[in-house]
């Protein structure tokens, strides 16, 4: 902690406000997607639940922005900002939120199925835990070909109870694998805290006792997770072996966009809006001298933005209900309509 | 009687044989919170947390975990919030819970009921709406029961957990909200007995679970048709009540099979395989099952329509069964 | 033509397709030891630790980085060891393998082949001798095929490593040692084509795997006894070839589905269920099954045995099937 | 470890002989109960798989004897040792491994599903790892009836790769369960050395990142593993909370009984012989002044002992055929010949 508050002051000196002018502009993004996505979901629109990661920007524009397109990303149910982070297009998943055929999957996988394989986004996942694994055996295969492209696998504090967790970051360890494992900490197993259904002291004493080297920072600061992220992420693609992040942080809303969270109290909350990873980043631009205006600008263009997606996925196609038998598998896919 | 949900009623029957029987106890993710669709609600304030208990998510421990703690005098109750994520705790339950009292030579029960909620519900896609009961149903050990109304939700949890035995509890999602006429009294319905929700002369319509209802209405349309529709609700898909299902194909020589799982290797290609090996020589059309096609389940809703047995089919394929000559076309698989 | 084991033949897959294609690679526990059975002797030693992969007890990671590995361009061959294990790994071969390329609208595939050895074998008793078949015949997206002969074992797993469809691949044990006649020359079994094993008028035999042995020697008893078998054995379970057996029922007019697995919703039912339906009015007997009673397999040969399908129960069935009216008694269950 | 080496000095200095006689008299039972049925193999009486403990006798016989029959214990498919520690009838587990009616099982488990209720053996295990959550089950609803009996898990070094290791630990913490865990790390996963397969220090350290109160100790000296294990015991009878011990051994045998372990040389296998655990103890018996035909009399006791468990089971009588359809399940059982 201490490190990485002595390493967050460094550069917060010496901020390359030109660099991170981008990333305060995908924080909006990702929060203007998802303020958007809520909305829209009040109206019908969005189709089935949406896990929102308001408040916890930082974790997705920490990390991704040190990625490649060709390095490869493992999400989870909560996955809209590490997906739009590595690059995957907002109205293709805005379109996929709304069910319709031009939808990053045509409208097949909904929000926690968003995959983007053109942009090195391996997919969303319903299952907790199950990206680990899945990650895991990219990383082998990336590995194996003496890539030295990474994977970067993204999990909440919930996922560490999972035997997942256990067997993937032991494989990562004995095949010395490139990949980043990311623990993004909210406190909440769905409405439960997870302190209470975890034992021992947490996730980076037990990614250590697998043998990865592993780090806490404040994920609700993004200028910490970026640079704890670019060290690991060094590390790992000079064949240093497979790291752990864990990113403390906070959802400001329900577990869905529908849980109207009463597990916690209206202070708690309050306390961590006072945090909230977009305001902490412009206050370090504008420290840093940065304009007012271009900050401000950020935020307008992601919300125009972010209108028009709205608007274009509303007005889109619904997938041709023949679709729902395409793409099953090669050999034995159904026939439309007969069985 | 009493106006209840399906949802209601499962929350009564809990709560009923938790005051009965102290060693039930209940575990899953959430279940402080009253459990992700509410069916737990308030219950751990009545009981307290060492009775309505919180666990990580670790499915397998939590399905290992009762594996253990049926064996040392209790009766839990598994959670496991979608059905689909019981597949994280499978060897948990066929391997262990369904085995132990058969391998281990009778020297003890699992009573563990572990309720596993499927089927289709509002776009929640191909990982959190299978119906899978044709597993279990495949499983020696394990019985599998399939509610469909208030009152059996009611009574047959009721009954599950007061069974010995590893039992496989699948609600639908679909139905939480589904109201109907509970009694008021102490309310058991018989794990293995199907109901004959409709009497009919013309066709014996097999089903469960969500399927019931679309099933009555169809049945309801049709009769104004002058085709008169027997729909038996199984209830329990194993043991299935083959003497029921036989007897009323006997009567009619007609079965229709409709299930919302995948057709291919369903249940119901084991209820149509035993009314043609068995009564043959009854049956005046071939035996046929309706169920979804073998595609995951889709998020959009015209992609997830694909999946649904609709009314339509059932009403096509009971007028193309009552016709005097059979279709014989093979169907494309 | 060789004479050549089952086991060598998978050997002989594994080396050729590998040989071929450097994407292919093989997962599981001691592979460089040569693996449970020993069908991984020596691969190691040609193609490196990096392509025969000793891998820690952790099926859950075994399939599960299979699936992601296969999804980045490689074509992963995982070992199972016994199915039973396989079911520490269902999540990330029913909710992930299956469905990945579906949920995300097509744009990869997950080009992986799991091994996964079923069957009873010499008192291995409850969880080492499963056949599951069916469970993955049920889920849409797997290919699941079960080799019975060292040709097929040959060329059916090369077909299998080069789909691009997840394929659960289901040698079975008690067949490791069997031998039998391999051509020399690339030989490759097309995925999806039953076998005609014995060409016969009077009754069609639907069988897999294991039984297809019992099925033929029984065929040879029956024979002379003016009885003419027809011995289909379907290879691929899904897609099965619903076109090779709906043709020989519809000329002989009987069916009758042999299987190891219990019989109580094993595939057998779809088979037998699809004649049922497509073939009522050609049928000259009721469709019939034989299969394991829904027990577990025990350790002791005395109980072990109530599990098999015997000879004489086959021979009973088909003298049964053929005798000109058919039984009209119910089995009970 | 510099602790339990004085903790054993120590004991060895006060040995309590008559309590250790038992002691040597059970480690005896073991090796010889194994070596009857290895031989019994070879003549194809014992009819599927066994995994002897040859060896491995310290763990069973230095953790056992500390428990009530009222705890519980789950065991592995290597778990004839534990088996007899904890009270089985050797003769109804010789019955058990020739498939005899009068087996612990009636016949059907066999070696790798032998279970004795009656004395508190919950079960070896046919899966790996399976058995871990189980117990953590069974210490559950211990915990629950406020009883002051305790479960024991035990399991090789392989099963720290699985899961439910994981979950299971953790939730013992997280219930604070009645529940001791023994890993008895023979360094072998089947055929291949586990530490080849492990990341980071192994299984004290994941213990210990699991919030458990963690031991290593030399497997191979059952004074140390009895020590170990009573404080251990004790601390977990008084509402402790779940421990964990891990047992350092070798396998004298292969995986099971046929297998030739040609994975390993000579050497190393001679090295262990030297540290063979019963001649270890018979050593500090000797130094404590014990009679060498007392301790001669274990042995030869057990040899007649085994050699008549032998004879009976050979001439034991077959089950019943009918037995396989009984005990499946009270509603839906199937009739017998009827499916
Ligand atoms: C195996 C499994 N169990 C349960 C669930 C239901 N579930 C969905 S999200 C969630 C909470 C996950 O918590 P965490 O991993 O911390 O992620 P967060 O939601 O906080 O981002 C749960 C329990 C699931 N999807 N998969
Ligand atoms: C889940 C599972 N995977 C694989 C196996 C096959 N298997 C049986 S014993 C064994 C080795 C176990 O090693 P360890 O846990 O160290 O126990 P040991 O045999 O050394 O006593 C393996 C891999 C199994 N039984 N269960
Ligand atoms: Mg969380
Ligand atoms: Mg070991």
């Amino acid at each position: 902690m201490t490190q990485n508050a002595a390493r967050a002051e460094e550069t917060s000196a010496n901020l390359d406000s030109e660099r991170l002018l981008p990333v305060l502009s995908l924080m909006w993004k990702i929060r203007l997607f998802e303020e958007t996505a809520i909305e829209a979901q009040r109206e019908g629109l969005v189709l089935g639940a949406i896990h929102p990661s308001i408040g916890q920007e930082a974790v997705a524009a920490g990390i991704c922005p040190n990625l490649r397109q060709a390095d490869l990303l493992l999400s989870t149910h909560r996955g809209h900002g590490h997906t739009l982070a590595k690059g995957a297009d907002p109205l293709a998943m805005m379109m996929e939120l709304f069910g319709r055929a031009e939808g990053t999957c045509g409208g097949k996988g909904g929000s926690m199925h968003i995959a983007d394989f053109g942009v090195g986004m391996l997919g969303a996942n319903g299952v907790v835990g199950a990206n680990i694994t899945i990650g895991v055996g990219a990383a082998h295969a990336l590995k194996m070909r003496r890539s030295d492209d990474i994977a970067v696998c993204i999990f909440g504090d919930g996922a560490i109870n999972r035997g997942p967790f256990l067997e993937g970051l032991n494989w990562a360890r004995v095949y010395d694998l490139p990949v980043l494992f990311v623990c993004e900490d909210n406190g909440f197993s769905a409405t439960t805290r997870t302190r209470t259904l975890t034992g021992g002291p947490g996730a980076v004493a037990r990614a250590e006792s697998l043998g990865l080297p592993a780090e806490e920072v404040d994920g609700n600061d993004v200028l910490g997770v970026d640079a704890a992220a670019r060290t690991a992420i060094d590390a790992i693609r000079q064949g240093g072996g497979p790291r752990f992040l864990q990113c403390r942080t906070y959802r400001m809303t329900g577990h869905t966009a529908v849980d109207p969270a009463t597990y916690r109290d209206a202070a708690e909350v309050e306390e961590w809006r006072a945090h909230c990873p977009i305001a902490r980043l412009e206050g370090a631009l504008r420290l840093a001298g940065v304009d007012e205006a271009r900050m401000q600008q950020q935020r307008t263009e992601a919300e125009q933005y972010m209108q028009d997606v709205y608007a274009r996925a509303r007005d889109a196609e619904w997938p041709d209900p023949a679709q729902a038998f395409a793409d099953v598998q090669d050999i034995g896919n159904p026939a439309e309509r007969a069985y | 009687m009493a106006n209840t949900s399906y949802l209601e009623a499962g929350h009564r029957a809990l709560r009923e044989e938790m005051q009965r029987d102290e060693r039930v106890w209940a575990l899953g993710e959430d279940l402080g919170r009253g459990g992700v669709f509410g069916q737990y609600r308030g219950l751990q304030d009545t009981f307290g947390d060492e009775r309505i208990v919180d666990t990580p998510i670790s499915e397998a421990c939590i399905m290992g975990a009762a594996v253990g703690a049926a064996m040392t005098d209790t009766r839990p109750v598994v959670e496991m919030r979608f059905s689909d994520f019981a597949l994280c705790a499978v060897d948990e339950l066929v391997n262990q819970a369904a085995k132990a009292r058969f391998m281990f030579g009778g020297q003890m029960r699992v009573p563990l009921v572990v309720r596993e909620p499927i089927g289709i519900w509002r776009s929640s896609a191909a990982q959190h709406s299978q119906s899978l009961e044709a597993w279990y149903a495949h499983i020696p050990g394990l019985v599998v029961v399939a509610p469909s109304t208030p009152a059996d939700n009611l009574g047959l949890l009721k009954s599950a957990i007061r069974c010995d035995d590893p039992v496989v509890y699948m609600e639908h999602k679909n139905l939480w909200g589904f109201e109907g006429e509970v009694p008021e009294d102490e309310h058991l319905v018989p794990l293995g007995k199907a109901e004959i929700a409709r009497a009919g002369r013309d066709v014996t319509l097999v089903t469960w679970s969500a399927m019931r209802h679309a099933s009555l209405e169809t049945a309801e349309e049709l009769a104004a048709r002058g085709i008169e529709v027997e729909v038996i609700d199984l209830r329990t898909l194993w043991p299935w009540d083959r003497d029921t299902v036989l007897a009323s194909v006997e009567r009619t020589g007609r079965l229709l099979v409709a299930q919302e799982a995948v057709s291919v290797a369903g249940f119901g290609a084991e209820i149509a395989a035993t009314v043609a090996e068995t009564l043959h020589d009854r049956l005046e059309a071939p035996v046929r099952r309706l169920g979804a096609p073998r595609i995951p389940v889709a998020y959009a809703p015209p992609l997830e329509d694909r999946v649904r047995v609709s009314k339509d089919e059932i009403v096509e394929a009971v007028v193309g069964m009552t016709r005097t000559s059979p279709s014989r076309v093979p169907a494309g698989q």
